[in-house]
């Protein structure tokens, strides 16, 4: 049996840099884990001092993937900072900028990150000759995913419009129709690429493990992106604001940075944690392609987390048409966003494409924040792509060393991670 | 002739420029035709080292990222940075302000000394540099004029007018006529005044433009009711890096 | 035929390219059909090198030269530039001839001095050779002509001809001379002592060179007491049309492109933005 | 001219007739607190009652931006210039916009004639309309408050009615579609009322005959306000980029992506940013914002005035409402006017 030492330094088409190093023994797994190579950005310590309406400006830089979610979460935590209640139609429209974030992001992962491994290439260039028509209709779904950002917020990375209980400038109700029209022009294409994720095999693992995300609040019957409590598939549930009693960020002796932890040694945060808490409250559209792709609640295999985005870009979708119609139902009205900043400490969780994500902020009487934290996903997924790493690899060890690095780094791929985001974890090494 | 080879890469930043670079959907097939892409690793596995043009993104905040940049130095032909990261030290030059062992303790507690990390610098404090795209994020269609500049044998575009000159053209209502604040008069033009027409101040992304005459704008904005404080901090979300500073 | 439209350039085919200096190259340019330019000396094109702009350069052959005219170009920008990188069967688009030039019919049967400083030489290279193609029009004929150094002088080989010719007197420095320089070392009003005795009020001097030279050649030229409506300078602005339009080259209220580039004295003397 | 009125009530249906009638109509809109010149797409869209709009309504005759030649990359070059035209109506247009539409018309019907501009102004109806002053209004200083020409026709708002002024034939044939009667005398009266009572509402007033600044010029080339106004000035260049009489442009080339073809586009410019007199050799020949500042007031008030005979300020106030530090040429012409010039020598 050949044995296995593997480095690869600086992970592609992932968000940040990440080594995976795997070394193999006679047969004995020595070492299999990712590594974070990022360099610190101390967004934390950027914010104290900062005025409320500057913070958002701020931490939206953290990651220009999911900066609406930074935005959003950011937004949540100072109103809740400032026991600020937005108006239904802020939330509506805020709704509506996530879902535009979700269906970009998706796509981007499901076509441009994931699916070159699924073909067999090294990025989705060599598919623009290849597969013309594929590509062709990534760029559409993708871009329709930026233009509802564009339409309400200004431009998807670093959103502008989106401020403490308001817009600084409300989206054009015809533009709005014009993105849903466009939504519902799209739903062949989404329908296409539901068949083509249906054709591909993800690769074997189980792993059972703790799934989190946001559940419903109170009975509420929606799949909860942009609200609700923090859930555990091991049966649990806590406010926004106990986020640290979920995720109790701590610094493990054996390691160099924080680390999360809940119930179970790891937990699972993103799409398939959303699935698993969640199924019951996907719309029936979303239901049937999930069975299309053979995907049923609770799934353990984490390859599939690929697969769950899938499931959810269909659910977003539909959810988006009729988000658009209630809004535009009820009339864009202007509204008055003025607020008095004040004292106090307030969390915000938002799910974002890569999984739940945790701003809070704790401000004096003149709304200068004196403490920020950020908890970001791929924090939170670290210790669970490790743990998966470590059962992957003796299920294959007899394979030769290209496939056992291919399908680790499609492992951590996978979890689409974001890791120049991710502010807490610089240089994790699992020694 | 031979395409032009480009290659992204990145440092201390979002990873949002280059993300710039992939939201241009309607344009990435046109520009693959005009050239290749040899190293992008936000978005492929292939990486070559023979390139012509490398867009740089991200700040130097660490000795060991010094090496690699040179390395990309004597690879490229051309060296543009993209970005207020790269070009500026932008969003992560907050941090200068105060010592890095300060921040690293309001992040990682009494982990601090784990971490390397010294000032946050624009790439130009460790090598030569051939053009700025300026901006948090980079803006799409100045992408794309600087790789058309670039093609044809032009400088970049240097936008050194105030934003107020492409706010006006769009003719927003200027938002100091509606008593909000807004950089926009002594920074770097080139955005078409993104951040005015969605009725948000400008936050000063892109840096100041070369003529910049700070000190009546600080009259301005004080006049506007802001204090002095608020205006310097204001001025520094991305304006904090000053080139006499020596990394630490 | 010039378009009716007045920003449509004519196609025009680079015949030859000849480096001058490190910085500057001398163009010929062909018209369609071998069409002249019809320009008088001291005028100026709107050269366009399509796709990256277009720039004012002045005409520097005199239209006796043949029907092909000749630009000499500094390489200092974008289309300055990529126009250095251009090699003969190359195409540029030609608007003009644009600007009022040197008043040649004005000029005849006076004593001319010619003073070039620099990339000055190109411009007046024009009205040199159209004063040697109709030297008995012309009463005596002075050229003095300053340089940095001797490798920045424009022309080389022609100049090596009027050191020689007797029907003219060429004065020449450079600033910074080398040791194999054997001529004279100095900014170029030094020369002024050089010209002798002249006829000031039959005497025309023809001015051309980087800004800061019109003030003290100026000064000089009222020395010889040549009269301030004798004293012709071709001046340079930012120029983005030609026509009098643009706004860019104004100078007080006279528009470079439209009262110039070659002003009187008298026109500009007044002016406070002019030298 | 001949002198009509028409009811107030019928304005509505006139604008709707002129939408049915013309392939674009241009007006007035609402555009946050302020007002923009926009397409009207229906007659109840046009806000009449307005003081100044952001950008003047040369836009249309001159746009912010506009290709004036296509061109095929080479080897084998093509150039072909372009002008864009279609017949359009602006209308609620107000006497300062006239006039500057009328000296416009001078500088681009003079010397080279420019295509764009006088093929699109051929094909423009002026619809004007009788306007109420607010303090940074300044036209009395520096023009006839009446408006005798450059337009079509002019409506002034007499309370129930509108008393319509038609000047040409396309104003005989734009008022064909509407019913109107002969102005009587009584109208004539209302309207020289309402301009004697405007004429009241001034706040800002020049302190001398505005004719007069090419004079008072003389001498104050170094005069102290242009070095206090440069000290302010931020050189963002609102000021002439929202001025009616303001014209310069740069111009630059922009390629498709393909790199093949491209446009040559024009843009207006302004003589107030750093870089307008900036050439290649490295000189800056307005180098201060005062040297600018001063450049541009001698653009209003005399380089023009010597080659014209008219005044190019015609204090619409939208320079002094846009300058983010409140430079205003009434300030600057009333110290003109104080000759600190020769206070200080
Ligand atoms: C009547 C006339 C005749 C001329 N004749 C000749 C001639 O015969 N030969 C000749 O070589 N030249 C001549 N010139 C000068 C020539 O027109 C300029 O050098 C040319 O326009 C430069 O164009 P470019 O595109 O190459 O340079 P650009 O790319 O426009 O810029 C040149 C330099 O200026 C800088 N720059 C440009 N715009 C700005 C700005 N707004 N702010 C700050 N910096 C800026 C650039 O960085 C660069 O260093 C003449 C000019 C005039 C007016
Ligand atoms: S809103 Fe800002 S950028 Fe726009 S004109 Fe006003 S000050 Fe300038
Ligand atoms: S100078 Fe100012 S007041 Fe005068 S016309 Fe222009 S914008 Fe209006
Ligand atoms: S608007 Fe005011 S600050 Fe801006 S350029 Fe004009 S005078 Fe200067």
């Amino acid at each position: 049996m050949p044995d296995h030492d593997i480095h690869v330094h600086y992970v592609t088409r992932v968000e940040g840099h990440g080594d995976i190093v795997c070394k193999t023994n006679n047969g004995v797994v020595e070492k299999a884990e990712f590594n974070v190579v990022e360099a610190p950005r101390f967004f934390e310590a950027a914010c104290v001092g900062r005025a409320h309406y500057e913070i958002k400006d701020i931490v939206t830089r953290i990651c220009g993937i999911c900066a609406c979610g930074h935005a959003l979460a950011s937004l949540r935590a100072s109103e809740a900072a400032m026991s600020i209640e937005p108006s239904e139609q802020t939330v509506d429209l805020r709704k509506i900028v996530l879902h535009g974030e979700t269906i970009q992001s998706h796509f981007l992962h499901t076509y441009f990150l994931a699916a070159p491994d699924f073909l067999g290439v090294g990025s989705v260039i060599p598919l623009a000759s290849s597969h013309k028509d594929v590509v062709v209709r990534a760029l559409k779904l993708k871009k329709l995913g930026n233009d509802i950002s564009e339409t309400i917020v200004g431009r998807h990375v670093h959103p502008i419009t989106l401020k403490i209980n308001g817009f600084s400038k409300l989206p054009d109700p015809a533009a709005l129709k014009a993105i849903q029209k466009r939504v519902i022009e799209a739903l062949p294409d989404i329908e296409a690429t539901v068949d083509l994720f249906s054709t591909i095999k993800v690769p074997e693992l189980y792993r059972e493990t703790e799934y989190i995300s946001l559940g419903p609040t109170n009975g509420d019957k929606e799949y909860p992106f942009y609200d609700g409590d923090i859930i555990s598939s091991l049966g649990q549930s806590y406010r926004p604001s106990n986020y640290q009693q979920v995720c109790n960020e701590e610094v493990d002796p054996k390691h160099t940075a924080k680390l999360c932890k809940h119930k179970a040694p790891s937990y699972q945060v993103g799409a398939l944690a959303r699935f698993n808490n969640n199924y019951n409250l996907l719309r029936p559209e979303a239901k049937k392609i999930a069975e299309k792709l053979n995907l049923k609640a609770p799934n353990h295999n984490p390859y599939n987390i690929t697969m769950a985005q899938v499931v959810e870009a269909v659910h977003v979708a539909y959810d988006l048409i009729d988000l658009i119609d209630k809004v535009l139902t009820k009339g864009i009205k202007e509204e008055n966003n003025k607020y008095q900043p004040k004292a106090g400490t307030g969390a915000g969780a938002v799910e974002v494409p890569r999984g739940i994500l945790f701003h809070s902020y704790k401000y004096d009487s003149n709304g200068i924040c004196q403490w920020a934290d950020c908890v970001i996903p791929t924090t939170q997924n670290v210790r669970n792509i490790n743990e998966d790493m470590k059962t992957l690899v003796p299920t294959i060890i007899g394979k030769s060393q290209e496939e056992v690095s291919l399908l680790l780094q499609m492992l951590l791929r996978a979890y689409d991670p974001c890791i120049s985001c991710s502010t807490h974890l610089i240089n994790v090494r699992f020694e | 002739m031979s395409k032009p080879r480009i290659a992204f890469f990145d440092f201390s930043c979002c990873e949002g420029c280059q993300l710039q670079v992939l939201n241009c959907e309607d344009e990435l097939l046109d520009l693959l035709a005009l050239v290749d892409i040899v190293q992008f690793r936000e978005a492929m596995t292939e990486a070559d080292w023979n390139f012509d043009i490398a867009f740089v993104e991200g700040s130097i905040t660490r000795e060991q990222d010094e090496p690699r940049l040179k390395k990309i130095r004597e690879a490229a032909k051309l060296v543009i940075a993209i970005g207020a990261c790269s070009g500026m030290a932008g969003i992560n030059a907050i941090r200068n302000a105060m010592p890095v062992d300060k921040a690293k303790e309001i992040v990682y507690g009494n982990k601090k000394d784990a971490f390397e990390s010294t000032f946050a610098r624009p790439i130009d404090t460790v090598i030569k540099v051939d053009g700025y795209i300026p901006g948090c994020p980079i803006d799409r269609k100045d992408f794309l004029r600087t790789v058309q500049a670039l093609l044809v044998g032009k400088k970049p575009p240097d936008h050194d007018y105030p934003v107020c000159q492409e706010c006006r053209l769009r003719e927003n209502e200027c938002l100091l006529t509606v008593g909000i604040p807004c950089m926009g008069p002594i920074t770097r033009g080139g955005c078409d005044a993104i951040e005015p027409t969605f009725g948000s101040p400008c936050i000063g992304c892109r840096g100041l433009v070369s003529e910049a005459n700070i000190e009546s704008c600080k009259q301005m904005l004080e006049k506007h009711g802001l204090t002095i404080e608020d205006i310097s901090k204001y001025m520094t979300i991305f304006n904090s890096f000053q080139k006499e500073e020596k990394h630490a | 035929m010039q378009s009716l439209n007045l920003y449509e350039p004519m196609i025009a085919t680079i015949k030859s390219v000849k480096e001058l200096t490190p910085t500057e190259k001398m163009f010929e340019v062909e018209l369609p059909d071998g069409k002249r330019l019809g320009h008088g000396p001291g005028q100026f094109v709107e050269m366009t090198v399509f796709g990256v702009g277009e720039a004012p350069i002045s005409i520097c052959s005199s239209p006796t030269d043949g029907n092909n005219f000749h630009l000499t170009i500094r390489k200092v920008g974008d289309v300055t530039g990529v126009v250095h990188t251009m090699k003969p069967g190359d195409k540029l688009g030609i608007r003009g001839p644009f600007g009022y030039g040197f008043p040649v019919d004005q000029l005849k049967g006076h004593d001319i001095i010619i003073v070039a400083g620099g990339i000055g030489l190109a411009p007046l290279r024009s009205v040199i050779n159209y004063i040697f193609h109709n030297r008995s029009d012309f009463g005596q004929f002075t050229i003095i002509h300053g340089a940095k150094t001797p490798s920045d002088m424009l022309f080389k080989d022609e100049l090596e001809g009027w050191r020689k010719n007797p029907n003219v007197v060429y004065l020449e420095t450079v600033d910074r001379p080398t040791p194999e320089w054997k001529g004279n070392g100095g900014v170029i009003t030094t020369l002024f002592k050089k010209v002798g005795k002249i006829n000031p009020d039959n005497t025309y001097a023809l001015v051309c060179g980087p800004p800061v030279m019109y003030k003290y050649v100026i000064l000089e030229c009222g020395v010889l007491g040549i009269p301030d409506s004798h004293i012709l300078a071709s001046l340079e602005r930012r120029m983005k049309c030609g026509l009098g339009k643009c706004g860019h080259c104004q100078i007080n209220g006279l528009y470079c492109c439209q009262h110039g580039p070659v002003f009187t004295y008298t026109q500009i003397k007044h002016l406070e933005e002019a030298l | 001219m001949e002198q009509r009125v028409m009811e107030k009530k019928d304005v509505k249906s006139f604008i709707a007739e002129l939408i049915k009638l013309y392939p674009a109509v241009y007006g007035p809109v609402a555009k946050g607190k302020s007002v923009v010149f926009d397409r009207l797409k229906d007659a109840g869209e046009a806000k009449f009652s307005y003081t100044r709009s952001i950008l003047p309504p040369k836009k249309y005759l001159m746009p912010q931006q506009e290709c004036i030649m296509k061109f095929d990359m080479p080897p084998n070059p093509k150039a072909e210039s372009v002008v864009e035209f279609e017949d359009q109506v602006i209308v609620g247009v107000h006497p300062c916009d006239i006039r500057a539409i009328k000296l416009l018309d001078m500088i681009m019907n003079g010397g080279n004639p420019d295509d764009n501009y006088n093929k699109r102004r051929g094909h423009t109806v002026i619809i004007g309309i009788d306007c109420v002053p607010d303090q940074y209004c300044y036209c009395s200083s520096v023009m006839d408050l009446r408006c005798t020409d450059g337009f079509d026709i002019f409506l002034t708002d007499l309370g129930d009615q509108v008393l319509v002024d038609v000047l040409t034939e396309k104003g005989k044939e734009v008022i064909s579609k509407i019913e109107t009667k002969p102005a009587s005398s009584t109208h004539l009266k209302k309207q020289d009322e309402l301009l004697e009572a405007k004429k009241k509402l001034f706040t800002a007033k020049f302190t001398g005959p505005a004719q007069l600044l090419p004079l008072e010029l003389e001498g104050q080339w170094e005069a102290p306000v242009w070095e206090d106004m440069g000290k302010k000035c931020l050189s963002c260049g609102q000021c002439v980029l929202v001025c009616p009489t303001c014209y310069c442009f740069d111009v630059t080339d922009e390629l498709a992506l393909s790199m093949k073809k491209g446009d040559r586009v024009r843009k207006w410019d302004g003589c107030q940013l750093a870089g307008f007199a900036y050439v290649g050799s490295g000189e800056n020949f307005r180098e201060e914002p005062g040297a600018r500042v001063r450049h541009r007031y001698h653009r209003k008030f005399k380089y023009h005035v010597d080659s014209h005979s008219m005044t190019f300020c015609t204090g619409c106030g939208r320079c002094w409402v846009h300058c983010p530090v409140e430079i205003n040429l009434v300030e600057i012409s009333n110290r003109i006017f104080k000759r600190e010039a020769e206070c200080k020598a």
